[in-house]
């Protein structure tokens, strides 16, 4: 059973990356991100991590996204009806997919496909991340905290009008 | 199918990696740009995931938040500027951006 | 400290005066004419018979990590004592050349001065590093010189000029390296005497010697301006202050085959004979390709310049059949061309400025305006066609005899550049100084009383050379025993 | 003492040109007193007075010893004393020719130059020696031939001499090495020439050595030179291109016979050569209108026969009438000039005529002279001349008749330039109003013309300074043939100049001098100026522009491609980037 959710969400998850470039309309491929990131948290889920699960949808999807279809509002971009995609960018970006694909496969040391990983179910991921947040990384996550205070001062001043 | 090992997931955020950086180059509305340069993050963060999986430390999923964080910031900054340089040059084409070259 | 320290420090000690402000031309002068006594001083206590290098000054001077240490060692042996002594005569007759009134004349002065100085730098060092520096230290002032006081093709000569032979210098570095890559580690040094005896004691294997052989070939080549790599002396000679090209195609110009006689032949003798047949076959082109090219030029101060290539053919004849007469002719040529290019290169200056025209067409007849002067031009000519009793010809001579046993035909061919020498020479004199005397150069003037000093100074020393070689012969035949691994 | 001989010239000529340049008197008496100087030294040298002094080394190098001495031999005894002899009467002759022209000073300095030189070539020692001589007299012969600069033509005379002259010692020097190669070293050393007995090179070395002869002694095809020297002042032409310096070619044969009779092929080649340019010059002379033109081919011609006396192997005869020929040659050379003195440098025979009477001492000695030269027996021409002809009958019958013919054109020629010059009415007033020549000029004639006269004898000495008369094979039908030549020649002339007034007989070939002058200029001039203006081009523009030029735009070219790579081009960035990461990837991971 479980494997046959691995599928689905990574079929979903490859699918809707791919829609993400090739949709004309930014709005579509706006959507099409946000299937993605729902198809994450899906693995995420998969893989034990709840409460990054939670996260992924809240902040990406919530936040993240929201703001990308705000501002596709507001630029009104029309779609990209007449430029055909042009065959020299198509190209470059197979030949992209195909060399990183193949260098990322090789790369992968033959030990980690054994099967040795049972699932072992996390009690209460929240709290060991919680402790370790607030314990080992508590600088970490101070700093990220300035990050955040600096873009939003960051972002007032840019979009202010008579810049 | 069997159950899916530490390869499965890395070779998922592989590819999911070699979408986004081939939606860079291949799209040449600058937004769009943006949105391939979110998927690339989020197929680290698929793979920090896994490792902290199956490597059984929950350390892994500590960084997967702080990424999250920078994405949210970058989205932000990254927009603010498209706007702003929507603003001044009423386009969001790659091609016509070029100040830079001499 | 050894007076070749001296030698060095008076032309540094002048330059600083004239930037100070004192009278340019006064105190080169007097700089130029202490040298010439001191280097005539340090002939007359050189010991003759005995070889090796003498007035020896031996300082450490830094020791890089993973570099052998570069020290300042100067010193003075048969082969580059004449070289020293040039360099002071062809300096101080430079000098007393120029006009005193000259534009920026402080900048001039002190070009000239550090041309010669890094001339001087180059002849005494024993130390690679130094070597080489002082070298490149006198490219700097050539390029000025010829750049802001040439003619009127002066921008681009004196950058096509400079680039060359910047290459050249870079081809030559990477020869050194290569030399002393081949030499193994212990024995790595910059020390020129103590390579020569160790790589005598133990020879590289020819295969080893190959590559660094090249290199330095080509390297000096170029600043000798050997065939296929001469396109920079001609014009950038014509073109240049009749001081700076006495002073470069003279004197600075020796240093390449200095470097070949001192560094390369004997370091490399396997890669010397390996690449015998090359450099036979280009001195031939300096010989017969560039001869014919100088009988074709139309101006004097070009012609002078191809002529210069080409008596460069000779000294790599008697470089590359190694043996004592042809090494002994080399160092005999080498001045003996120095002194008859200076005189030559003068005279042509002086015909520029007094009769404001250098092309053959538009000159004549001034042997009866400018007797003086058309005496020191027909001195320097049958000087440098090689006529018995100037000096040229002892050393050409040794030439020919040192290389016909090993490569008869090759020296006949040669020896014919003794006819087209005299060609294109005496079509010079024809054309500048005998026929009839154009109106527009009815007034030229002659060149009067204390002006006249630099060129008798020259004229004096191509006669005494001339008509006793022995005494260079004496101190080059120590010079010539004591480091050839002569068969 | 004996350095005296190249002492006294040697100052006397350094002198003049570094100080006494603005004193032409006090220049005239210091070149005076040298050439008397070496005259009498000489001398002291001939009555065996004076000994050879020890050489200096010049360079002594291993295997190569050059020495600065003298061979004081009996050869060199005879060119000793006909030199300096000659040489002295024409300094004092060259006074009174030069008196008028201002640069007289720096002429008797370098007269004193040239005898210094010439004396080098008799006492040199070894090849060396004698080369660097050899090229000295070159040099000095240019300069005075060069002598009035202005003059184009003296200019291009000048530069031509040089350049024949330079040629042939590039053969000369050729033979050197060559000599020196196989036998060790350069002295003239019989013993060491054995070294080229057997070996091929021995014909090699004889005739490149003979190359220096023929650019000297002006033998074809190296003699176009001579007539054009005649543009230098008469004593230059009488003292160098009559007795001295054309006569070094064949007194340097004579000092490395040695060498030559190694080879008999070489000496049929010496013999040809020296006949054929004794024909062709008497050929050439019987129709040039110029005075000193038809002189300077006399003397070629003569050289010729010297030559020829060489080529068949006897130096003797050659030595002979060498020094006869000295004697009278120069004595007709200062008649013309004392002739152009009166007419004011007027050379052309036809504008001449009468002059004989106005001058009558010009004209007994020069009439002396001519009458020597064609071989009038009891003059020292006929005897010397005789040597050779029995040495030619002896070896090559071909080149006896050829030389006989020779003969006759020289007593052809002779007698026309004298009726044509001399006799007959004045044809122009120049010609009328000729008077005798001073004193100063008139002296070195007569001491010249008794020498012509009693040289040929034997109590003159001449032979037994030789050292003795070969007096086997004499054939007796040789006397009769150059006789009835002789003969011939005189009348030929006589009735065809008797009362001629103008040219009689028109043969363009000989007076367009067999249009060798040409056929060199067609030859040597374009295909020399050609090759130079096309290795001119080619330097200029392959190796210069191409090759320098083009190294220069191969670099600018790396650079431009390069800035394209950097085109501000977002997209083109991330794909190099990416195309990076992936190959960096594959090529860790690998295959």
């Amino acid at each position: 059973m479980e494997g046959f959710l691995f599928w689905f969400a990574a079929l979903v998850l490859l699918g809707s990356a791919v829609a993400v470039i090739v949709n004309r309309s930014p709005v579509a491929s706006a959507l099409s991100l946000v299937t993605m990131i729902l198809a994450l948290a899906g693995l995420f889920g998969l893989l034990g991590a709840y409460f990054l699960a939670a996260v992924q949808v809240w902040v990406y999807a919530g936040a993240v996204m929201v703001l990308f279809l705000f501002i596709i509002m507001l630029l009104d971009l029309k779609a990209e009806e007449g430029t055909p995609l042009r065959p020299l960018g198509v190209g470059a970006g197979l030949l992209i997919l195909v060399l990183l694909g193949a260098g990322f496969w090789r790369a992968i040391p033959s030990s980690a496909w054994e099967a040795n990983s049972a699932r072992v179910a996390e009690a209460n991921d929240a709290t060991s991340i919680g402790h370790l947040l607030f314990g080992a990384y508590v600088l970490p996550f101070e700093a990220v905290g300035l990050l955040l205070l600096v873009a939003m001062v960051g972002v007032i001043v840019l979009s202010k009008k008579d810049v | 199918m069997g159950t899916p090992t530490l390869g499965h997931y890395l070779v998922l955020s592989g590819l999911l990696f070699a979408i986004g950086l081939a939606g860079v180059i291949v799209r040449r509305d600058l937004l769009i740009m943006y949105m391939c340069l979110e998927i690339m993050l989020n197929a680290a963060n698929l793979s920090l995931v896994a490792f902290s999986r199956f490597s059984h430390q929950v350390r892994g999923q500590v960084l997967v938040f702080f990424v999250i964080t920078v994405a949210a910031v970058e989205v932000a900054v990254g927009l603010a500027l498209l706007v702003s340089l929507y603003r001044m040059k009423r386009t969001t084409k790659a091609e016509e951006i070029t100040a830079l070259k001499f | 400290m050894s007076p070749l320290t001296i030698l060095l420090l008076v032309e540094a000690a002048a330059i600083g005066l004239i930037l100070l402000g004192a009278s340019p031309k006064k105190v080169s002068l007097v700089a130029a004419g202490t040298n010439f006594l001191l280097s005539l001083w340090i002939y007359a206590q050189f010991p003759a018979g005995v070889g090796g290098y003498h007035f020896v000054e031996n300082h450490s001077w830094i020791a890089l990590g993973g570099l052998p240490e570069i020290r300042y060692h100067v010193g003075v042996d048969g082969i580059s004592l004449p070289l020293v002594l040039l360099t002071t005569l062809v300096t101080l007759a430079a000098i007393w050349v120029a006009p005193a009134k000259i534009k920026r004349a402080s900048e001039f002065y002190s070009y000239l001065l550090l041309l010669s100085l890094g001339a001087l730098g180059a002849f005494v060092s024993l130390d690679l590093f130094f070597f080489y520096a002082f070298h490149e230290f006198a490219l700097i002032p050539t390029f000025l010189l010829i750049g802001i006081w040439g003619a009127e093709n002066r921008q681009f000569v004196s950058l096509q000029l400079t680039l060359y032979l910047g290459l050249g210098s870079l081809v030559l570095l990477a020869g050194i390296i290569a030399l002393l890559g081949v030499v193994p580690a212990e024995e790595r040094t910059f020390d020129i005497p103590r390579l020569t005896d160790y790589l005598r004691e133990n020879p590289l294997a020819t295969s080893q010697q190959m590559l660094p052989f090249l290199l330095l070939a080509i390297g000096f080549g170029t600043l000798v301006s050997l065939f296929p790599f001469h396109s920079w002396a001609p014009f950038g000679y014509a073109s240049a202050p009749a001081s700076a090209a006495m002073l470069h195609a003279g004197v600075l110009k020796k240093f390449g085959l200095y470097g070949l006689l001192r560094v390369a032949m004997p370091l490399l003798p396997g890669g010397a004979e390996a690449w015998k047949p090359w450099i036979l076959a280009l001195l031939l082109g300096n010989i017969l390709f560039i001869g014919l090219t100088t009988i074709a030029q139309k101006e004097l101060p070009a012609m002078l310049g191809f002529s210069s290539v080409m008596h460069m053919g000779y000294l790599f004849l008697g470089l590359a059949c190694w043996n004592a007469l042809g090494v002994s002719g080399v160092v005999l040529l080498m001045v003996a061309h120095g002194l008859s290019a200076a005189l030559l290169f003068a005279v042509a200056g002086e015909v520029r400025e007094r009769a404001g025209e250098i092309r053959f067409a538009e000159l004549g007849g001034l042997a009866r305006r400018m007797p003086f002067v058309a005496v020191a031009f027909l001195v320097g000519s049958f000087a440098s066609v090689g006529v018995p009793g100037l000096a040229n010809f002892p050393g050409e001579l040794l030439i020919f005899f040192g290389s016909w046993k090993s490569q008869p035909l090759l020296t006949a061919v040669v020896v014919w550049g003794i006819v087209i020498s005299a060609v294109y020479q005496l079509r010079a004199v024809r054309a500048v100084f005998y026929g009839d005397l154009p109106q527009h150069l009815a007034e030229t003037g002659d060149v009067e009383g204390v002006a006249r000093i630099p060129y008798v100074l020259l004229m004096a020393a191509l006669l005494i050379l001339g008509i006793w070689p022995g005494t260079l012969l004496g101190v080059v035949g120590s010079g010539v025993k004591g480091f050839l691994s002569l068969n | 003492m004996a350095w005296l001989l190249l002492l006294a010239p040697l100052t006397s000529a350094f002198l003049v040109w570094v100080a006494l340049r603005p004193y032409p008197r006090l220049s005239q008496a210091v070149s005076i007193a040298a050439s008397g100087l070496a005259f009498l030294t000489a001398l002291g040298i001939a009555l065996g007075k004076v000994g050879a002094p020890a050489a200096l080394s010049w360079v002594d190098l291993p295997g190569l010893r050059i020495e600065i001495g003298m061979t004081l031999d009996s050869l060199a005894r005879l060119m000793l004393l006909m030199v300096t002899g000659v040489a002295f009467l024409i300094h004092v002759y060259s006074l009174g020719y030069m008196a008028e022209d201002p640069g007289r000073a720096r002429f008797f300095g370098e007269l004193s130059l040239f005898l210094a030189s010439m004396i080098g070539i008799i006492v040199s020692t070894n090849f060396v020696m004698m080369y660097i001589f050899w090229e000295l007299v070159g040099v000095s012969s240019y300069l005075l031939i060069g002598f009035w600069f202005e003059k184009n033509s003296a200019a291009d005379a000048a530069r031509k001499a040089f350049l024949a002259n330079r040629v042939g010692d590039f053969g000369f020097l050729l033979g050197i090495l060559t000599f020196w190669a196989t036998c060790g070293t350069v002295a003239f050393d019989p013993g060491a020439a054995r070294g080229l007995a057997g070996n091929w090179l021995a014909p090699v070395a004889a005739l490149l050595l003979f190359c220096g002869c023929v650019g000297k002694s002006a033998q074809i095809p190296l003699h176009v030179w001579l007539p054009d020297a005649m543009e230098g002042p008469t004593p230059v032409s009488a003292l160098i291109h009559a007795a001295t310096m054309v006569a070094a070619g064949v007194y340097m044969l004579c000092r490395i016979f040695f060498v030559l009779e190694l080879s008999p092929e070489a000496l049929s080649v010496i013999a040809w050569t020296g006949g054929i340019t004794a024909l062709v010059a008497a050929l050439i002379a019987t129709q040039q209108n110029d005075i000193k033109r038809v002189l300077a081919y006399s003397t070629m011609s003569q050289l010729g026969y010297m030559v020829l006396a060489v080529g068949c192997a006897s130096t003797t005869a050659a030595m002979f009438h060498l020094t006869t020929h000295g004697f009278f040659k120069a004595l007709l050379f200062m008649g013309a000039g004392s002739v152009l003195h009166a007419l004011h440098h007027e050379q052309d025979i036809w504008r001449m005529g009468g002059v004989g009477r106005k001058m009558p001492l010009t004209f007994v000695t020069f009439g002396i002279g001519a009458a020597a030269l064609a071989g009038i027996p009891g003059l020292s021409g006929f005897f010397s001349k005789e040597e050779i002809l029995q040495a030619a009958a002896r070896n090559e019958p071909v080149l006896f008749w050829m030389a006989a013919f020779t003969a006759a054109l020289t007593a052809f020629y002779m007698t026309r330039i004298t009726l044509v010059a001399f006799l007959g009415k004045p044809r122009t007033k120049a010609a009328e109003h000729a008077k005798e020549s001073p004193f100063v000029m008139g002296f070195p004639l007569i001491v010249l013309s008794v020498l012509a006269v009693i040289a040929g004898y034997s109590f003159f000495g001449i032979e037994h300074l030789l050292g003795g008369h070969e007096a086997e094979g004499k054939n007796p039908l040789v006397p009769m043939a150059s006789l009835t030549a002789v003969l011939l020649g005189l009348t030929a002339g006589a009735i065809t100049y008797g009362r001629a007034n103008q040219e009689r007989i028109a043969i363009p070939l000989f007076e367009r001098k067999f249009y060798f002058d040409e056929i060199y200029d067609w030859t040597v001039l374009k295909l020399q100026e050609e090759s130079a203006r096309l290795l001119a081009w080619a330097d200029q523009w392959i190796v210069g522009f191409v090759l320098v030029r083009g190294g220069a735009f191969v670099v600018s070219l790396g650079g431009e491609m390069l800035r394209l790579l950097q085109a501000g081009n977002l997209r083109e960035y991330a794909f190099l980037f990416a195309l990076g990461a992936g190959g960096i990837l594959l090529l860790l991971f690998g295959r």
